[in-house]
């Protein structure tokens, strides 16, 4: 038990590594699919369990690991959750063995790869999340790529490498100027300081002066901001989704599109605090010009999983908008507008990845996205209606569902923070509406007027199986947040309101602390 | 006693020898000759070298050299094969995969 | 005196030799020029008294490497070349040239340049007292360089595994021209 | 405990219908969703008499913890007050009454399963947005409402119309919930609260206190909150959802665009009356906008063929009079009116629903007539209706309606315009709910022969419900008889309703005329106007349309032929929002997509690549490819390297 405590998350981040090199050996799809299986479900038990004895008392580093990994550069593997990246692993751990579920079916002669590519791309989402280390963090953050190249490429659509090259292109890119932006600051920092490091820990609360902080903060944001993506960065987002299989796009929506906000939350904030001030009024302007943006765009297009795709256009500018909500003339940022931008992140994982499934079931059954060659669905595939429009319902963020929370708290902020901008994001509450009721409609409802449609089959228990946790969470999280938002408090309350001089302290991994205060909290 | 200035000559005449016969020739074969004299023109520095400082760990690594040479010089072999039987030849100036 | 004759006279010989398997148009002939370099070289090695080494150029590289590459001249039945083997374009005559004169300036600089010399641990006398060259490398390869020594026997078997499947015939592969 | 069995009995039923029991029978599926909602009102009431045995305080039932981040809370609290209580009387007794009766109306159905559960999800939506102590619970009951509305329009969407009526009502209510969300931002910024009980104390306590900025901003907020009144109870301008809406189920169009979901902005303006009365502008808004639906929508009634559509511009209508009735400060006339219209309003679509049922779903009035041979009680339930809307006197209507006309007149000077819209609205109600009736019950019968064959009342399901709702609506309205009438109880309601209303201290002086003393005369005067403007009105309906069209009605329909095609289009306000709001935003959308988007940005982005693509093109036309020539450049490069060293 005090192994696992002091190693768990890099377990957590390993295990999938080592279960695609067990996809891989294994000799038969069938048994790699059950390797490949056990593993994400290993690493969602981790997930859990780190979830479980996080201790929501506390804004610090938990289950930190700390190594010195290349001393000469100051280099070091340092891991750790907190209140901002908790729910993401969780997320990410949890979405993971839902995809498998749904590939569970497919078998060609590259399945085995597929399955090897999609666990080691897991490696790379958790790793990234996890790392407390520039460099450390810069490595995962570029391994992600690599498996998402492939999955793209070599099992998307028609135009698919087209839309794999602008992806990796685009997003390399961003990540150069980051790596650049990286190195200055590394150099910076001991010009400062004396000291070599890449460690967060050590980085934060130390910012560089004020005008190199400009540029170092443009090129963090802009490689965040392609990854998220921000308005204009965004176009390669519909090309990826729409050329991407069913599995890539839930996990490029679920979980890599968070990256760039997490990112922006964890990196370019708390290293820059004076950039910020000076930025957030153009970045809150260009996630407003997002939402409204993203979508009336999605509310054009004709086929669904490009819908879908401007659609995450929209919603991520609600977090990007909810990070940047300054409050107190820069003082601090809202504490709810960040909590619904954390809040959000998680829940458009949820709703926008349900999404993706679910058009890819119709997909599956009729092999067109276009919304012309559907109508009347509803009445051949019921349960499908019901989650279709569960999935709607929280992604237009109706009360009760996990959606309102984050976009409520995120216009609330915002509103705070700058009047104009909270009321012109509300706009996209309408917009979402209009966009995702028109997807509904041209789905499920009117007449059937293809043949073809006639004879559908309804939701097989597979399909139940990795769509209910989903439709059950997007309203769990609606009804009862504070499961969530207990655990994450302190941490949002340490970055909103000390974003200026950011520090978090890493504490020891905590099983035993933990568990006498819940004894005495039963006590 | 000749100086190690010698050897490096030498080596350099080596090296500059099958620097241009990877260049230049057209046969494949006789570019792995050619990268086969180079190696030798490090191993000749290398022995020299470690001749010159009284440490053994240059005649190792010449050993390890030889050894990679050998594996090289291996699958080099078997690739001019392969090709020589999908080409019909062994000329280099059909290879033109790299076309920018 | 005779020493530094004998490495001059080397010294010729293996330069010859080099030009020779650069510019011959039958590689048979290359080949066997080839071995020559490797055997004069072997020299060069024993008279630095790196005796193993001059052992196992002889064996390996003389005796395998080069075989192998006579076997494969012989399985693809390569004749001479054409007179065009060493016709050169104008573009890299002029790379030609600059290689030459840039090593030819490089040689010149290290024939004048001086070399720091630094005492280690095994001058040609300890190495005698410990027993000869050859058991001292074996002792310093098995005990210092242990497991580059191990990956290398990796390495190799990996080579052997690359070059049957390389050169595998493939039955369903056509011959494209 | 039984307070939460109120809530949470439709929600069971709701999921038990929609989850569970999606194969069983017809009646189960009834008989669930109807006991769900029988058993909530029996909880309901004898909740509502321990409330007022206890003296009728208001109480908060305090709930689970909801949302929590940084200082905002919104906690699922609950507010047990007078007027909560009587909502939630009107909420599960009348919605009881219209689940019983539609199992009668929707017995020709496959199932009903769905029908049912969405019914009850609506109900518990409903009593989240009534019960509700906070902005944020209500909302969730706003939206919840709304959804409901929309599943329930769009029920049979097989037909592509309904499924777009659906979207219409969703998304036109979604315009007045960004009003209500801005509301809600605004209410935290300002008062960091957005409990109804806490905003309610502070103001009435702290109130005097309260600074320009904070009165300024109350401006806003209730600005902010009338926008999401407008959504919900279908005002001017974002009424245009709400005659569509009939598309659905007719039990569908009396509980939720009748009685219940359309008065939640009514409720919501009375909830935080102590903040509309410190924000006299909003109050004017309020009442001009609330008097200029009630006219507008009825013009339109006096034209429509469709039974049910003349009863949708009714309902828009008559929720103008209760909004008037919120503007002129008088919560008490609006809520009454609420209460009455509730129940007739209800009946009346429940009558027309039995009509339709027996005309085999048509519901073109031109094809009706003489029915009250055939539909004997469920003509008498009608007639009842009629009288109560068009405020017959003695009827419940009267009392209500008359109420909020006499507190338009005695507002001040500047409000008897709106006194005047309102009179004339009245009179115009009396006509075309006159003229439903005869078109409907009276003259000859205009059906087809198959049709007319098989009509016959309709069972007792469904006449039972509707007997109850008319001795509500003939009786109710002797809650609040005016002080001028004789009778032994006056202003009960008032009465009752007080507590809940609270003027703060400093707007006393701005609203000292609700209370003023008037003349008997006056007040009966103006009640003889409203009355003998009705009178002709009704005469003159039946007139026309006593017996069938009379000449005379299409005479005059040519007459005013430019008038007549106005209001048959309904003022053309549809046309001008698709093509002023709608087209305009789609062919922005497109334009953004295909140049913005795809031309602009996507080819900055692909223009970039391209420029690259034909850099390397240039730099490299001399790469053939050859190994050769890139082991020649590098090695010039190395030696050039070298030098640089050496050197």
């Amino acid at each position: 038990m005090d192994f696992l405590n002091h190693h768990v998350l890099s377990l957590l981040t390993f295990v999938p590594l080592l279960t695609a090199f067990a996809v891989l050996l294994s000799p038969s799809l069938g048994l790699a699919r059950w390797v490949s299986m056990l593993g994400s479900l290993l690493t969602f038990l981790l997930s859990i369990h780190v979830w479980y004895y996080f201790d929501g008392q506390t804004s610090g580093l938990q289950f930190t690991e700390i190594h010195n990994w290349i001393p000469t550069f100051g280099i070091k593997y340092i891991m750790g959750v907190d209140g901002l990246n908790l729910l993401l692993v969780v997320l990410t751990a949890f979405l993971t063995p839902l995809i498998l579920l749904s590939v569970w079916h497919l078998d060609g002669s590259k399945q085995k790869a597929f399955l090897a590519l999609f666990m080691s791309l897991e490696c790379g989402m958790l790793g990234s999340l996890v790392a407390f280390d520039l460099v450390f963090f810069y490595i995962f953050w570029e391994a992600m790529l690599i498996p998402m190249y492939f999955l793209i490429g070599i099992w998307g659509g028609k135009n698919r490498i087209y839309a794999t090259s602008k992806f990796i292109i685009y997003t390399f890119a961003g990540s150069l100027l980051m790596l650049a932006a990286m190195i200055v600051l590394y150099i910076l920092h001991f010009e400062q300081t004396g000291i070599y490091t890449t460690s967060l820990l050590d980085l934060y609360g130390a910012p560089p002066a004020y005008p190199t902080q400009m540029w170092l903060f443009a090129a963090f944001a802009i490689a965040f901001a392609i990854k998220v993506p921000v308005f204009p960065f965004h176009t390669w987002l519909p090309d990826a989704h729409t050329e991407a299989p069913t599995a890539g796009s839930v996990i490029l929506a679920g979980v890599m599109l968070k990256l760039g906000t997490y990112g922006l939350v964890r990196f370019a904030i708390p290293l820059f605090p004076e950039a910020v001030v000076s930025y957030a009024p153009l970045i809150v302007g260009l996630g407003v010009i997002g939402i409204v943006y993203g979508a009336l765009n999605a509310w054009m297009q004709t086929d669904a999983k490009r819908m879908v795709a401007y659609s995450s256009v929209s919603h991520l500018g609600f977090v990007v908008i909810g990070s940047f909500a300054l409050i107190g003339g820069g003082a601090a940022l809202s504490p709810e507008a960040l909590t619904g931008a954390i809040y959000q992140q998680i829940n458009h994982g949820i709703s926008t990845g349900a999404l993706f499934f679910l058009v890819g079931v119709i997909y599956e059954r009729r092999h067109t996205r276009l919304l012309a060659d559907f109508g009347g669905l509803a009445k051949v595939m019921p349960w499908f209606g019901v989650m279709l429009i569960v999935a709607t319902l929280s992604s237009v963020g109706l009360p009760g569902t996990g959606g309102f929370v984050g976009e409520f708290l995120i216009l609330l902020g915002t509103f705070m923070a700058s009047p104009l901008a909270g009321s012109v994001a509300s706009l996209g509450v309408l917009l979402g509406a209009i966009y995702m009721l028109t997807l509904c409609r041209k789905i499920l409802f009117g007449p059937i007027t293809h043949e073809e449609n006639k004879n559908l089959s309804d939701l097989t228990p597979r399909e139940f199986a990795y769509l209910t946790p989903l439709a059950i969470l997007a309203i769990v999280m609606g009804v009862f947040p504070n499961l969530f938002l207990d655990k994450i408090r302190p941490s949002i309350e340490n970055l909103a309101n000390n974003y200026k001089s950011y520090k978090i302290v890493a504490e020891a991994p905590a099983l035993n602390e933990a568990g006498d205060k819940r004894a005495e909290a039963s006590r | 006693m000749i100086s190690i200035n010698h050897y490096l000559a030498l080596a350099t005449v080596m090296f500059l020898c099958g620097t241009l016969g990877v260049l230049f020739r057209r046969n494949l074969l006789l570019v792995l000759m050619s990268v086969e004299l180079m190696l030798n023109a490090v191993n000749l520095v290398f022995v020299a070298g470690s001749r010159l400082v009284n440490n053994l760990d240059g005649q190792v690594m010449v050993f390890f050299i030889i050894t990679v040479a050998a594996c090289e010089a291996g699958v080099g072999l078997a690739m001019v094969i392969a090709l020589y039987r999908r080409y019909g030849t062994v000329e280099t100036s059909f290879l033109r995969m790299l076309r920018g | 005196m005779s020493q530094e004759l004998m490495f001059y006279a080397t010294a010729f010989l293996i330069t010859v030799c080099s030009v020779m398997v650069v510019t011959n148009r039958n590689p048979v002939v290359s080949a066997i020029y080839l071995v020559g370099d490797l055997f004069l070289l072997a020299a060069v090695f024993a008279s630095l008294d790196a005796h193993f080494v001059a052992a196992i150029q002889v064996l390996v590289y003389a005796g395998a490497i080069v075989v192998l590459f006579m076997f494969v001249i012989m399985l693809l039945n390569l004749g001479p070349e054409g007179k065009a083997h060493l016709r050169i374009p104008a573009p890299e005559l002029a790379v030609l040239v600059l290689t030459i004169i840039g090593f030819t300036t490089i040689g010149t600089l290290l024939l004048t340049g001086q070399a720091p010399g630094v005492g280690g641990e095994w001058s040609p006398e300890a190495i005698q007292a410990n027993g000869g060259n050859t058991f001292t490398i074996a002792m310093v390869l098995f005990t210092k360089f242990t497991w580059p020594f191990e990956i290398s026997s990796i390495l190799i078997l990996l080579a052997v595994i690359a070059a049957i499947v390389i050169a595998k015939k493939d039955k369903k592969q056509v011959v494209h021209d | 405990m039984l307070f939460w069995l109120i809530l949470f009995l439709p929600l069971f039923g709701a999921v038990l219908n929609g989850l569970v029991l999606r194969r069983a029978s017809k009646t189960v599926s009834h008989v669930v969703g109807s006991a769900a909602l029988v058993g909530a009102f029996i909880c309901a009431l004898l909740t509502y008499l321990d409330f007022m045995r206890s003296g009728g305080h208001a109480q908060v039932i305090p709930g689970m913890e909801w949302i929590e981040a940084g200082s905002f809370k919104a906690p699922f609290n609950y507010i047990l007050d007078r007027l909560s209580g009587m909502m939630l009387l009107i909420i599960t007794g009348i919605g009881s009454l219209i689940h019983i009766y539609a199992g009668g109306y929707m017995h020709e159905e496959k199932n009903t399963y769905r029908f049912f559960a969405y019914l009850n999800l609506f109900v518990f939506m409903m009593l989240q947005l009534v019960m509700g102590d906070n902005l944020l619970v209500m909302f969730i009951g706003w939206e919840g409402v709304g959804l409901c509305s929309y599943l329930l329009i769009g029920y049979w969407y097989e037909s592509d119309d309904n499924a777009a009526a659906g979207m219409k009502a969703f998304l036109v209510n979604r315009i007045g919930d960004i009003g209500f969300l801005l509301g809600i931002f605004l209410t935290f910024q300002t008062f960091h609260t957005v409990s109804f009980s806490q905003l309610k104390e502070l103001i009435l306590t702290a109130g005097a206190s309260l600074n320009g900025e904070q009165i300024h901003a109350i401006g806003w907020i209730t600005l902010a909150l009338f926008v999401g009144a407008c959504g919900k109870s279908a005002q001017l301008p974002l009424y245009v959802w709400l005659p569509d809406a009939m598309a659905g189920p007719t039990p569908v169009s009396a509980l939720i665009h009748a009685a219940t979901m359309v008065t939640a902005g009514v409720y919501m303006m009375t909830r935080v009356n102590f903040l509309f009365y410190l924000a006299p502008t909003t109050q004017m808004i309020v009442a001009s906008v609330g008097a200029a639906t009630a006219l507008f929508a009825a013009t339109i009634a006096l034209v429509q063929y469709d039974i049910k559509k003349v009863l949708a511009y009714s309902t828009v209508s008559q929720l103008g009079y209760m909004v008037l009735g919120c503007g002129l400060g008088a919560y008490t006339a609006g809520v009454f009116h609420l209460f009455t219209h509730a129940c007739f309003k209800a009946l009346l679509f429940l009558g027309a629903g039995s009509v339709i049922t027996a005309m085999h779903h048509k519901q073109d009035m031109r094809e009706m007539g003489g029915l009250r041979k055939y539909m004997p009680v469920t003509h008498l339930v009608m007639l009842i209706g009629v009288l109560a809307i068009i405020g017959f006197p003695g009827f419940s209507g009267f009392f209500s309606k008359d109420e909020i006309l006499w507190k338009a007149w005695t507002a001040g000077d500047r409000f008897h315009i709106l006194w005047g819209m309102g009179t004339i609205a009245a009179v115009c109600t009396a006509f075309y709910m006159v003229r439903l009736l005869m078109l409907t019950f009276y003259g000859p019968n205009r059906s087809d022969h198959h049709t007319r064959e098989h009509l016959h009342e309709t069972s007792v399901v469904m006449w039972g419900p509707l007997v109850v709702l008319a001795l509500l609506s003939f009786g109710g309205g002797y809650l609040n008889v005016p002080h001028v009438i004789p009778f032994p109880e006056h202003g009960l309601f008032e009465e009752y309703l007080a507590p809940v209303l609270a003027i703060p201290a400093q707007a006393a002086e701005h609203w000292e005329h609700l209370h003023a003393e008037h003349e008997a005369g006056e007040e009966w005067a103006v009640m003889a106007v409203s009355v003998l403007g009705m009178l002709l009105a009704s005469f003159s309906a039946i007139l026309l349309y006593g017996r069938g069209f009379s000449p005379l009605s299409t005479a005059l329909a040519t007459r005013f032929q430019g008038i007549h095609r106005t209001l048959s289009n309904k003022y053309y306000v549809d046309e001008f929002y698709a093509s002023a709001v709608v087209l305009p935003l789609k062919d922005m959308s497109y334009f953004l997509w295909k140049i913005v988007d795809v031309a602009i940005i996507d080819g900055i982005v692909n223009g970039v690549s391209q420029a690259c693509m034909l850099v390397s093109g240039l730099t490299s036309f001399r790469m053939s490819g050859s190994l050769h020539r890139h082991g020649m450049v590098m090695l010039v490069g190395i030696l050039c390297m070298l030098t640089v060293l050496l050197f």
